[in-house]
């Protein structure tokens, strides 16, 4: 696969990794956010953990769409879909994501709701057209990779006249996202620990371009590497990382300049803002409020906007109080610091944000990175007995 | 996050749809968020509507960076 | 003063509801179209059972139910499926599969068309295998109460004298052996689902592994712990069974486990691992270390197991981890938690 | 670290999709529910088949599905008559049956407490028969693609030396006798059909039948010549079946078929023939006038044939009709055309 | 079962068929139409031709509603029922009845037509009632006993404001088919027998009364006993029409005095007569059109009249040339005489109306007597060879 | 035609509604149709609705009938 199997060469990914190795100062240990899901997955799924030295360590961000969603939009969402005249169709991701009392999508398309995974919005969009009778809402998320095309779905809707399709809209913004981690009020309170770099977002830089991240690389004297989702970039990444603290840098620089320009899609981003606002704050699962977090449809289409059309209201739904997320997504914690962890909180029985989607923090962990945690648990089991 | 991959366009079609392939599976996508969309390009493919370009120049800068640095481990 | 039966219009008929009554409908029905298509004595000899004769000795019984959708894939249908994966089941336990029945669950209204179509692959398909479906069951449901077809089929098989396969027998320094490429059934099958529809040249797997399995056993019988075919959940789900039951765990090889570029483009496309993705035609087989090779050379001269490929081996481990060594480093390979979804992210 | 696994919510869960897919899911509702209501170590092996051993000697094989709606009915519900039935036609070839093998097909959404309900009925039902389920399978279809759930069985029995039942082995002159009451299962079923609905204390005959059968073949073995089960289609299906598979001709007295009057009635209110309405704990035996007392007898002294009656006898009649004397004259007792509707006239 | 049992006493009916053999004059022929199906039937059930002595012959009527409905008015059906909005609603006799090409409501259902099978009026208005999104229709057919149920489904109908129900009005008239068969010009093109008399139909009298045969029994000087539909109703009333036509009467008797009277259910006619009224003249199958042969809704209630509401036509088909229903149905021949009984037409696969329902007169021979032409055929090839 | 049996009032109901028996078989119909329903009653009933009263004495006198024809029918 072009443009895929060269970045997963894992010789070269050996390799560079020695060099991070030779390059990171033994007297010093670097903190590295990797804000995205996507990158999270790839550390998991390649192990490249294994290949860094100890004092180079990732903390997962909280970049994950469906991680993010608080549990009272996904309330919000069952609700709507249990009423008889809504077809919700959704991406498959969703399905398992869990609400208040152990609801989800996926039971209350067992109980009787009209739900449908669908692959694209265009598939959103043709149950509208074939099925008049039914009200069809597309329930949207996504950072900005994704919405431009809810946008287009949107557009193609009005173009069609289809008075019968809607948009739950659950997009959010990831530089609101990165600037909350590194300074909301929370912080104090869940504690924080030293941030040295980012790795920036992929495919969300392809829309957005790398020139949000300037600010923060500024403001907060943090380098930032945009980075592709392939295990040699995301280890190319971190050593471009380690060069810049070592040398007292915070500059962005691009490593996937292979998609990602300066300014990245501006047609993509100008759909977007035909359609779509900001919100002046959004609850982010995990993060909590988040000022100007998501967004929301203009008010010229409130007839598309299922919030508006149906009264949803989301429901006040608290995350289990031993939930470590947002500790865990501000790097304070590890998956295997929280006690719910692999015991009652599995990908099968998710308790919290960072268990649902295969690119949360535990999750990944749990799914491909347990083994370490018992290993390191028999090894110490061992030598104590 | 964002499931998207480097597809392939065989072939444009109207209405900014293309049919893009990988390792021969192929599909119909659309292409309504890029310009000059053109035979052998490659595009970023994400939920069924391609995001962006892939600059062959850049990709190969690219793997010419990494498997310099590589190269650098390698000797260390 | 015998009654005359308007022959079936297959080609433009239907299934209704007298298809399942018990009356004269339904038995032209099944002589009409199973009888024929399935071609053996003891269906026409029109018993609520079928008899035949065993030497005595150890047997195994199995069964699955079929509700494949869409019918028709590329490579096979509902049918071949039925056929082959109960005899892949008997198979598993290296037993020499003997007899199949077919219990058919029709939506009203289904095309007779189809329903020949699918009979007609069963029939060629156990014929094929040598195995003949020697009793059944036809009922016919209301429209909007099934999908079309189900099929539920059951086997029998006779196990030779002295083997004993069993889930729970992997040992640590086990080989872990694949015969062939994964994920082939489960994305042909996918790239004809409504809403997913892409285009790929990958066929289903589907196979009757009987005679690779005999092979087998002839070669390593004694060396060979226990077989399962990766069907539902793919690879993943069959190797965390096997380690749960045996307590054991397993190191695998990424680099080593066949794999077509097709299947892993499509994994790509719809964001699947194709370490779940369901197979029809495959095995995977522990075996015993000092009979490694020689299954393998075995395996290889077939032709359903040239593609075989040892990728791992069993380890102790009381946590009963499948650990898979990648290109870069190490993780584990999980069941799939839920439906196997195509993602987004 | 073993994954916790929340306990199955039997009480108010609903199957998804999950717990068709091979994943833990589908492992803890098979477990929690499947394995705890037929409770085996065959099932608790957890593989892909089962094993068991013959003596040799003539097996029979068969299969049913069971697709009744409602599920529930009084006397009975869809898992005691997928237990029943597939005994039942292994019974009818004078066979003891050893084994059976359950594929379930279940619509999303389906309650685990009907689930439960049903798994315990079967379980129940198959150590009561002595008959137990050793292999079974679980598919999850869509809402709207089945009928809350179909059971398909199989079943595998060891025919007794020297017995050869067959359907074409009706003489003219053998006896004809049926084992009780005809139509108390269909009665007892469409008793709770929506729009049918009518109030009677009727139950379902719904039983297994393996043990009278095994007094009769001790008793009259060598003068049986053939059984059959009155299912679908009713006693008047059945002779016709075995009338034109033995190329003879019955001649059958109305007034010697047991029928009780509440069963009488309800046909009447719906206009139905109670020779065509389906029995599941009943046969019919055919046997050489010889045997026919010492058969009868034997029969009822047999709990589930303690109703027994000889009810006519074979003719010779190359149109195969089956006659049957009324209270008046005589008339033809043909197969049910189509599905068995209620008439308004 | 009280009121059924009593009256299938075999032993008496022997009785009484000695009786009838022994007043029935040896040197003349008897022969007597039983208009019912319900007769048929009961005379084919039982077995009552076995009884009768060889000079009293049973000719059966055209009295089966199911049987006389023209091919049309069942392609209109399954034409109605093929459209997506309608859901009609049947009683069971109708589904397999069929109509051009082999098609019937069985298959029309199997092909995605929206048909239910109802066991009385009252379900298909539950049904209107649970699913107002459904254009209901119920497909009335039926003698004058069945007729008074519709008009009260439709009245019920009315009061509920159940805008959603509609009535396909087949209901057809017992008198003007029995004048039909005596008077037709058919009769002339067909041939006919002498009928020395009537039985006259059961349930239908209930409702209508023993009044309107006296015009018959008058003007055509043949005998009429209105009778039950048990054996013993039968065989009693064929003994009072032998009694009839030895005395050279030709009077309306009642033999099934238990339920019927004089002038019937009054109030079941008044109910009739609110929402019906008669059509000129109406198709019955094997008849040919019979001149106020059925009954219309009133013009008043042309919303309720599916016909109108979904501008019903009844396209013309034709019966198979080859079928003898219509000489069948008058006496001139019997089933066996036709070259398609028992061959082609069999109630599995009816080429005509007599071969539909299990009451009409081939039906109920190929079911129940058809072992009786076969051991004649066999005598007969016997005594050859 | 006209499939209908007797049946026995069991209780009669509001709405011209009754509970009727046919041997231990019961069945909720309309008597809307007829007048004057009550407990013990036998009615002839026909898709669901009761259509007439059968008169007690004359099915008596019928059966009486009857018997009488059948003496002279065995006499002979
Ligand atoms: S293991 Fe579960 S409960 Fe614990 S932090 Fe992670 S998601 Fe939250
Ligand atoms: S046998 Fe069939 S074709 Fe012949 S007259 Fe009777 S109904 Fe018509
Ligand atoms: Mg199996
Ligand atoms: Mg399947
Ligand atoms: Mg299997
Ligand atoms: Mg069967
Ligand atoms: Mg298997
Ligand atoms: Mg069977
Ligand atoms: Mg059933
Ligand atoms: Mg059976
Ligand atoms: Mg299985
Ligand atoms: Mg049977």
């Amino acid at each position: 696969m072009k443009y895929i199997d060269e970045y997963r060469d894992g010789r070269l990914a050996k390799d560079i990794a020695r060099q991070i190795a030779a390059l990171a100062d033994p007297a010093q240990s670097y903190h590295f956010m990797e804000f995205c899901g996507g990158h999270t997955y790839a550390i998991s799924r390649y192990g490249l953990e294994d290949l860094l030295p100890a004092n180079v360590r990732m903390i997962h961000g909280p970049g994950c769409p469906v991680c993010v969603l608080p549990i009272g939009r996904i309330d919000a969402a069952i609700a709507l879909a249990m009423r008889p005249e809504i077809t919700l169709c959704t991406y498959g991701d969703l399905m398992r994501v869990p609400g208040s009392n152990g609801s989800s999508l996926l039971k209350a398309k067992a109980a009787g709701a009209d739900i449908r995974m669908v692959y694209s919005t265009l598939d959103a969009l043709r149950i509208a057209e074939a099925e008049p009778d039914r009200e069809v809402v597309f329930f949207a998320i996504g950072f900005e990779t994704t919405t431009p095309p809810t946008a287009l779905a949107l557009k193609a809707a009005i173009a069609k006249g289809l008075g019968n399709f809607s948009i739950f809209c659950n997009h959010v913004l990831t530089p609101a996202a990165i600037q909350n981690i590194l300074e909301s009020p929370d912080v104090r309170k869940l504690g924080t620990i030293k941030i040295d770099g980012f790795i920036g977002p992929a495919h969300v830089s392809t829309v957005i371009g790398t020139e949000p991240y300037e600010f923060f690389a500024e403001e907060f004297k943090k380098p930032v590497v945009v980075a592709g989702f392939e295990p040699l970039d995301v280890i190319q990444a971190i050593l471009m990382l380690v060069r810049q603290v070592n040398d007292g840098k915070h500059e962005v620089e691009n490593q996937y300049i292979r998609a990602v320009t300066t300014f990245g899609n501006e047609k993509a981003q100008a759909e977007v803002a035909d359609f779509f606002e900001f919100r002046e704050s959004f609850e982010w699962r995990g993060l909590g409020e988040v000022p100007y977090g998501a967004l929301r449809l203009r008010p010229q289409y409130v007839a598309y906007d299922a919030e508006k059309r149906f009264s949803m209201v989301t429901p006040a739904a608290k995350d289990n109080p031993a939930c470590e997320c947002g500790a865990i997504l501000r790097g304070v914690k590890k998956p295997a610091d929280c006690k719910l962890f692999g015991t009652v909180c599995t990908p099968d029985t998710p308790m919290g944000s960072c268990m649902v989607s295969s690119e949360g923090a535990c999750a990944a962990h749990w799914t491909y990175g347990r083994f370490r945690e018992q290993a390191r648990q028999v090894d110490v089991g061992r030598a104590v007995a | 996050m964002c499931l998207a991959i480097p597809v392939q366009v065989k072939e444009v079609l109207p209405d900014n749809i293309a049919k893009v392939t990988l390792d021969g599976v192929s599909k119909i996508v659309s292409t309504a968020l890029i310009d000059d969309v053109r035979p052998g390009d490659y595009l970023v493919l994400h939920v069924g509507y391609a995001l962006a370009k892939i600059d062959p120049e850049e990709a190969e800068r690219t793997l010419a960076l990494i498997r310099q640095a590589a190269a650098m481990g390698d000797a260390a | 003063m015998k009654a005359y039966r308007r022959k079936l219009d297959v080609a433009n008929g239907r299934v209704d509801l007298s298809h399942g009554a018990g009356g004269r409908a339904m038995g032209q029905l099944i002589e009409g179209i199973f009888h024929k298509a399935f071609d053996n004595d003891w269906l026409r000899a029109g018993n609520d059972q079928s008899a035949f004769s065993v030497p005595g000795g150890r047997m195994v019984m199995t069964t699955d139910g079929y509700v494949v959708s869409p019918l028709f894939f590329p490579g096979g249908n509902i049918g071949t499926l039925a056929v082959h994966g109960t005899i892949n089941d008997i198979a598993m336990a290296g037993a020499v599969p003997l007899y199949l029945s077919a219990s058919f669950i029709i939506e009203e209204g289904f095309p007779f068309a189809y329903l020949e179509r699918i009979a007609q692959s069963m029939g060629a398909a156990s014929r094929e295998a040598g195995v003949p479906i020697i009793t059944g069951d036809t009922k016919v449901v209301e429209r909007g109460k099934a999908d079309g077809v189900f099929i539920s089929t059951a086997g029998v098989g006779m196990v030779p004298d002295g083997l004993d396969l069993r889930s729970d027998a992997a040992r640590p320094g086990d080989a872990v052996i694949i015969s062939g490429s994964i994920g082939d059934h489960g994305v042909a099958v996918m790239s004809k689902r409504e809403n997913l529809e892409f285009d790929t040249d990958i066929v289903s797997d589907s196979a009757a592994l009987h005679g690779l399995v005999a092979d087998m056993v002839a070669a390593g019988g004694a060396h060979i712990r226990l077989m399962r075919d990766p069907t539902r959940g793919g690879i993943a789900a069959t190797l965390n069974e096997i380690a749960s039951q045996s307590r054991v765990g397993f190191r695998i090889d990424e680099d080593k486990i066949p794999l077509k570029p097709e299947v892993a483009a499509a994994c790509e496309f719809l964001g699947l691992d194709p370490l779940n993705v369901a197979n029809e035609g495959k095995l995977v087989a522990v075996v015993a270390p000092e009979g490694a090779d020689a299954v393998l050379a075995t395996m290889r001269a077939h032709p359903l197991g040239s593609e075989a490929a040892l990728v791992g081996h069993v380890v102790a481990d009381d946590n009963c981890f499948v650990q898979m060594t990648t290109s870069c480093g190490g993780r584990i390979v999980d069941w799939l938690s839920g439906e196997q979804l195509p993602r987004i992210c």
